[in-house]
């Protein structure tokens, strides 16, 4: 298990010298033909955020663990999701109302406290809360990271048993933060047609990218 | 040699020094006498029949008295030994009194222990008789109190700072504090230019401090002072429960999270006797063997970036972010992936990402000969490494390395061939080793040429992965998870070597102790022992050929 | 007749229509001119030493598979611009502890050592400050100029990682001198005269006229020098003093804003520098093929003009590939230790300079110019250059299409990106 | 010949003017906010410990002094060279040749002595302060 070390080889020194030239000079010699290369190879960075071919949001996968969001329309108010989060980022208060229906107090989510490990998305047994596609969360102050999913007094909890379909997921989003990582895009610049290599997904700019200035 | 075997033979050598065998628990352990500990050890190191060379890990655990319970509190301390030659292992444990910890030290017989030991005394309040230099290791030299106590209470403030996020909202912002700077104690050495590297250096692979004693460019000495990015996980891991415990084990090795996952899921799952499905465990392993590939091409990169070369970096850079591009699409994250959940996995792979793996790899695998041309074979590289911080195969077991690491000196041991956990003895691939290509076994090109060579083998496994993916479910659903009081130690191999977790339960939704074993920790404490007569360059390649990351150290 | 005092007669001439050898302002006019072409010169550095800022970056950004900059000003050729603008809006700090008259004197001793090597430099046939007798050894003594104010900023900063910077680069720089002198001493055997215009007269336009390509020795010591020269430029795999991975930065961390600005300015214009004097010296300068210098000087008016601004592109254009070189050496190699520094230089620099001396003067001694071992020798040599230039061309190819291939199916695009589209 | 001499003065003290002035002209551009942590020494982030100014391994002056007797040399060495092709074709080869070669010679002597005693490898034993003189 434990080898024995060998000892070192002592080179004869004339050849090390002159094998230290040669290696030297043809490693150097190699290296400097791959870099060379790279100057023929297409760059892979994209250049975020105004110049992509689309929004990097809908780059990523669907998989992808954004912000958070709730569709409140579909949420039980059951408080899984709120037991589930190890940091306790998400506060719900639910108040009864003498006719018996409960109605949204708050549903908070604190982004600034979030690690986005998705169990809470996890433990929610009818898809209100969900991760989202955004990650441009960026606000002036902490207060902000906060985000209030409770838009009007009254907002009834939903019962299990007949729920709305799930909103498209970031509308929520966007509804609640108007602009909220909508910043002004420029239209990326077109491909040259010089490549015989298949296009890029088509509609590079969507609607996503009205003012696509170039 | 079973556990109970090993009971018998130092029972048999050291009458009397043995106060229990707790065989009931998944990893039996032998009660030592606190004033025996030194002779048992020495003889469990020295036995000819035993040689447990490799102290994998030192634990304290506080127990105090229950209000109900008649037995006296007290403080565990417990030690888990292992043999690379005989392949058995064994765990000690001393139980000492709460009010007055104390125990003789063992780091003359296993220098690992030398850190092991100053953590314990940081964070429990033990005191290891003998000790060569017993300060606080992760905590703030003039912190007070030993947080993983349970009867510990956060201070509000420390110099003047809040230590809560409800505080520091509640000002609206930090109040202006002097920032705290590292003092240090030892007296410098006559003669030596002394200065700090570190924090804020960038080859020190995160916020470490490592202060130098140096003869112009040569030197005398390099102690490492870590605990900048200390996050007390294994204090929330006591406090957030075992699900909740997940994400955090991805803020251990943030270049090999699905590993730390992985550990934690396999302690966790032991502890509950929850069987894995068969899809789940090949889930597992596609996305641990990206992850490592991912880690050590950080890795080699970064060492090619301390010793000035800057574009292979990139290159690998580049070839991570595809990885984690499919991360992204696997697990829903690029970095902190909490991908697996007990009895399973988060999510499935779906074919498409298969496809976009099995593309990656053929493109990935000509780009390794490039970058053999671009680097591994470049003289100047070859030379900045080769013969350079040579450990050997007794030291790199003495001083508790693993992994890539370990297996550069020349000790062919890999937890998933050696310790089979997960699906692992299904696919055949090599254990790679140093070799001495261009100097002396065990040097930092070794580990260097052992990083690279170890991303073949898991492109091997990746393959055979791919092709072999059974269909089924890769979760099964597992109930709110509540185990009986016992304790386990699971490990895993990781980009960094053994990720070991020691988890200790008590009936509870919480685990009562969570201890990480990572494979930077052990590697910190070999630098000071090499540094000596090294360049100030040295250091550098020394530091990134270990590959040791910041929060693995300090977790 | 020195093209400075050229013009100021000519001014003296038709502005004053005084006779300049008689005239008592002639010095005054002739100071001014001298003035007037300095901040020219001042002006070529700045638009070269920033503008070769910018096409490092864009080379380092597509060598590493990145874009560089490219948002200040049209695909960023600005970006130094903006740099420099930016650095001069930057606090001008000074440590408490530092060292402050030399802390502050440093930057002017740098730059003035970077500076003085362009009045010797020959841009065109006619077009130098200065044609010194002594031009070669003025070079190597104004250069060292450079190495007494790192060493100054390196021990007046009163920082340890600057006084690491300052020292390596002491040890660093006086010690390549020496295998530059010894390879420069073989051109001036060929030569015969330490002058810089003289050396590239000496030469001619065709390639097998050029210095490099006289015979195997001065082969050699071309890439002796081009490699002794990366060194005092304090270019990877030589950048030791400032080596950001083990000394942080080195002389200039203590420094920012303006100050900082000139050691980097110093940095860029050296490397131009040094490949302009390889340029001259080894590759036939500013030698138009097909015509005498003599033919150019006996031209008049526009004729004149085209010749020598042709001769000006032809030395641009030889040093700006060598900077090229320069540059993709930088993003290839890895940084030297400081023992192995000092060995490539004494145990192989140095003793294989010396040897190129000892060969280029045997072989002046042994083989006629222009004889027929003189003719084979050239075109051997010529082959030589050709052989390097197409194996390399090869190897780049079979690089590039290996990876080819691979991309296309991962990416679903081709790889082929040639380098003058510009992201 | 003087002329040339004048411009290389000219042109130094430009470049030094230069510098001056754009150090000069940042003054008003610049902010001026001095605090204690700006001036205060970069030592990674830590507080330094004691001061840079410190005697240095004796090893760089000995190349130092390598480098003068070698640079002296080669200077000396230039003016034989620049002549070497005139002497060469007027026929005194032979002189010339012998005249580089003694130069050379003696360097080598030097750097074969210098090597031979192992003073070009770096020394990594440490040798203790109380070792140097």
């Amino acid at each position: 298990m434990v080898p024995a070390v060998p000892p070192p080889v002592r080179p004869n020194p004339v050849r090390a010298y002159f094998g230290n030239i040669r290696r030297a000079v043809s490693s150097t010699f190699e290296g400097m033909t791959v870099t060379m290369s790279w100057l023929f190879r297409r760059p892979s960075t994209i250049q975020y955020p105004d110049r992509t071919e689309k929004p990097v949001r809908e780059m990523l996968p669907e998989t992808y663990r954004g912000l958070l969001e709730v569709d409140l329309s579909r949420c039980t108010a059951c408080l899984l999701c709120a037991k589930t989060c190890p940091l306790g980022c998400i506060s719900i208060e639910t108040c009864k109302h003498p006719d018996g229906a409960r109605e949204f107090q708050t549903f908070d989510i604190d982004n600034g406290l979030c690690m986005f490990c998705g169990l809470c998305a996890e433990a929610c047994n009818f898809d209100a809360l969900a991760h989202t596609r955004e990650f441009e969360a960026s606000v002036s102050s902490a207060e902000q990271l906060t985000v209030r999913f409770v838009d009007r007094p009254g907002r009834l909890v939903a019962k299990a048993k007949d729920l709305p379909p799930r909103r498209p997921r970031g509308s929520i989003l966007a509804a609640l933060i108007p602009g909220f990582g909508r910043r002004r895009r420029r239209a990326a610049p077109p491909e040259p047609p010089a490549s015989p290599a298949p296009a890029p997904a088509a509609g590079a700019e969507g609607p996503e990218n009205p003012e696509g200035t170039a | 040699m079973t556990p109970a075997e090993i009971r018998e033979r130092v029972s048999a050598a050291c009458p009397g020094a043995v106060e229990e065998f707790q065989a009931d628990l998944l990893d039996p352990v032998l009660r030592l006498r606190p004033d025996r500990l030194r002779e048992v050890c020495r003889f469990l190191r020295d036995d000819p029949g035993l040689r447990l060379h490799y102290l994998r890990l030192v634990t304290g655990i506080d127990r105090p008295a229950a209000a109900d319970s008649e037995t006296p509190g007290g403080i565990d301390v417990v030690y888990h030994l292992w043999s690379y030659e005989l392949r058995h292992g064994c765990q000690l444990r001393v139980r000492l009194d709460r009010a007055n910890p104390v125990v003789e030290t063992v780091s003359d017989l296993w220098p690992d222990a030398n850190w092991y030991e100053r953590e314990c005394f940081d964070l429990l309040g033990v005191t290891f008789a003998g000790h060569p230099g017993l300060t606080r290791l992760l905590m703030p030299a003039d912190w007070v109190g030993h947080p993983l106590r349970k009867d510990y209470a956060r201070p509000e403030r420390y110099h003047g700072l809040p230590t809560s996020r409800a505080t520091v909202l509640a000002e609206g912002r930090a109040a202006e504090v002097a920032p705290a700077m590292h003092d240090t104690k030892a007296q410098p050495i006559e003669g030596y230019l002394r200065l700090n590297m570190g924090p804020h250096h960038p080859a020190t692979h995160g916020v470490i401090n490592f202060l130098l004693e140096t003869d112009g460019e040569i030197l005398k000495k390099a102690t490492p002072d870590v605990g900048y990015l200390h996050r007390g996980i294994e204090k929330l891991a006591e406090q957030v429960g075992y699900v909740g415990t997940m994400p955090y084990t991805d803020r251990v090795d943030y270049l090999g999270a699905m590993f730390t996952n992985h550990g934690w899921a396999l302690a966790v799952e032991k502890l509950l006797g929850v069987e894995v499905p068969r899809r789940a465990e090949f889930c597992r392993v596609i996305a641990s063997e990206l992850n490592r590939i991912a880690s050590h091409l950080i890795s080699t990169g970064s060492l090619a970036m301390d010793l000035g070369a800057f574009t292979p970096f990139l290159h690998w850079i580049r070839e991570r972010e595809t990885i984690n591009d499919i991360m992204e699409r696997i697990c829903g994250a690029r970095l902190t992936y909490n991908y697996l959940r007990f009895g399973g996995v988060s999510r499935d792979i779906d074919p498409e990402t298969l496809d976009k793996i099995k593309h990656w790899i053929d493109h990935f695998e000509p780009m390794m000969d490039e970058f053999d041309r671009l680097i591994s074979s470049n003289e100047i590289f070859v030379r900045r490494l080769a013969g350079v911080a040579v450990i050997s195969p007794a030291d790199a077991i003495a001083y508790g390395l693993v992994g890539p690491n370990l297996r550069a000196s020349g000790v062919a041991w890999d937890t998933r061939r050696d310790e089979p956990y997960s699906i692992y003895p299904e696919f055949a691939f090599d254990v790679v080793t140093g070799r001495a290509v261009h100097g002396t076994l065990g040097d930092a090109y070794d580990r260097y040429d052992c990083r690279l060579r170890e991303i073949k083998e898991s492109l091997k496994i990746l393959r055979q992965a791919m092709a072999a993916i059974p269909e089924g479910e890769a979760r099964v659903k597992v109930p709110r998870p509540k185990p009986a009081a016992n304790e386990v130690y699971a490990r895993v191999e990781g980009p960094r070597g053994e990720c070991g977790f020691y988890v200790v339960s008590d009936g509870t939704e919480k685990p009562y102790r969570a201890r990480f074993r990572t494979g930077s920790f052990t590697a910190m404490t070999i630098i000071e022992h090499l540094s000596p007569g090294l360049m100030l360059a040295d250091l550098v390649a020394l530091i990134g050929s270990l590959d040791v990351i910041a929060p693995e150290i300090d977790r | 007749m020195n093209i400075i005092q050229h013009v100021a007669n000519l001014l003296i001439r038709s502005v004053f229509h005084a006779d300049p050898a008689s005239w008592p302002w002639t010095w005054l006019v002739q100071a001014v001119v001298i003035g007037i072409a300095a901040f020219l010169a001042f002006a070529f550095v700045a638009i070269f030493a920033g503008p070769v800022s910018w096409i490092e970056r864009r080379i380092a950004g597509r060598i590493q598979s990145r874009i560089g900059p490219n948002r200040v000003g049209p695909q960023g050729v600005l970006q130094w611009l903006a740099d420099g603008v930016k650095c001069w809006l930057k606090e001008d700090l000074v440590p408490a502890a530092a060292d402050r008259p030399l802390f502050l004197a440093a930057p002017y001793l740098v730059f003035t050592g970077m500076f003085g090597a362009f009045v010797v430099l020959p841009f065109g046939a006619q077009v130098v400050a200065a044609d010194l007798n002594v031009g070669i050894l003025y070079l190597l003594a104004i250069t060292s100029l450079v190495v007494v104010g790192l060493l100054m900023a390196g021990w007046g900063s009163n920082s340890k990682w600057a006084l690491f910077g300052g020292v390596r680069s002491a040890a660093q720089l006086v010690s390549y001198e020496v295998p530059s002198a010894f390879s420069l001493l073989c051109v001036v055997l060929l030569a015969g005269t330490l002058s810089t215009q003289g050396i590239v007269a000496a030469q001619g336009g065709w390639p097998w006229d050029w210095f490099i390509f006289r015979n195997p020795f001065m082969f050699a010591a071309f890439f002796l020098y081009f490699t002794a020269a990366i060194a005092e430029g304090n270019r990877t795999p030589f950048d030791l003093p400032e080596a950001e991975s083990e000394i942080v930065a080195g002389y200039n961390i203590e420094y920012s804003g303006m100050r900082f600005l000139f050691f980097l300015f110093a940095e860029w214009a050296n490397i131009w520098i040094m490949a302009a004097i390889s340029a001259f010296a080894f590759l036939g300068g500013w030698q138009i093929p097909g015509i005498a210098p003599e033919q150019i000087a006996a031209t008049k008016g526009w004729e004149f003009v085209g010749w020598q601004a042709l001769s000006w592109t032809i030395f641009l254009v030889k040093a700006t590939f060598l900077v090229f070189v320069v540059i993709q050496i930088r993003w290839t190699l890895p940084r030297l230790r400081v023992d192995q520094l000092m060995i490539t230089c004494w145990k192989y620099l140095v003793p294989l300079s010396m040897l190129m001396v000892l060969g280029v003067l045997v072989l002046l001694a042994l083989v006629p110019e222009g004889g027929g071992a003189d003719t084979i020798l050239r075109g051997a040599m010529v082959g030589l250059g050709l052989a390097v230039v197409l194996v390399s061309a090869l190897r780049v190819r079979r690089t590039f299409r290996v990876d080819r291939e691979h991309y296309r199916e991962m990416e679903g695009r081709d790889l082929w990106y040639p380098p003058y589209r510009l992201p | 010949m003087g002329f040339e001499f004048v411009v290389v003065l000219l042109f130094l003290t430009t470049s030094a003017v230069i510098v001056g002035i754009a150090l000069w002209l940042g003054r008003f551009l610049r902010p001026r906010l001095p605090s204690a942590e700006k001036a205060s020494t970069y030592e990674c982030g830590e507080r330094p410990i004691g001061s840079a100014w410190f005697n240095f391994n004796p090893r760089f002056y000995l190349f130092a002094l390598v480098f003068i007797v070698f640079d002296a040399e080669i200077a000396l060495t230039y003016p034989a060279a620049a002549v070497a092709r005139r002497w060469i074709a007027e026929g005194r080869a032979w002189l010339v040749v012998a005249e580089i070669v003694l130069f050379l010679a003696i360097l080598v002597a030097a750097l074969a002595y210098v090597w031979g005693k192992g003073e070009l490898d770096w020394n990594r034993d440490l040798a203790g302060p109380e070792e140097m003189p």
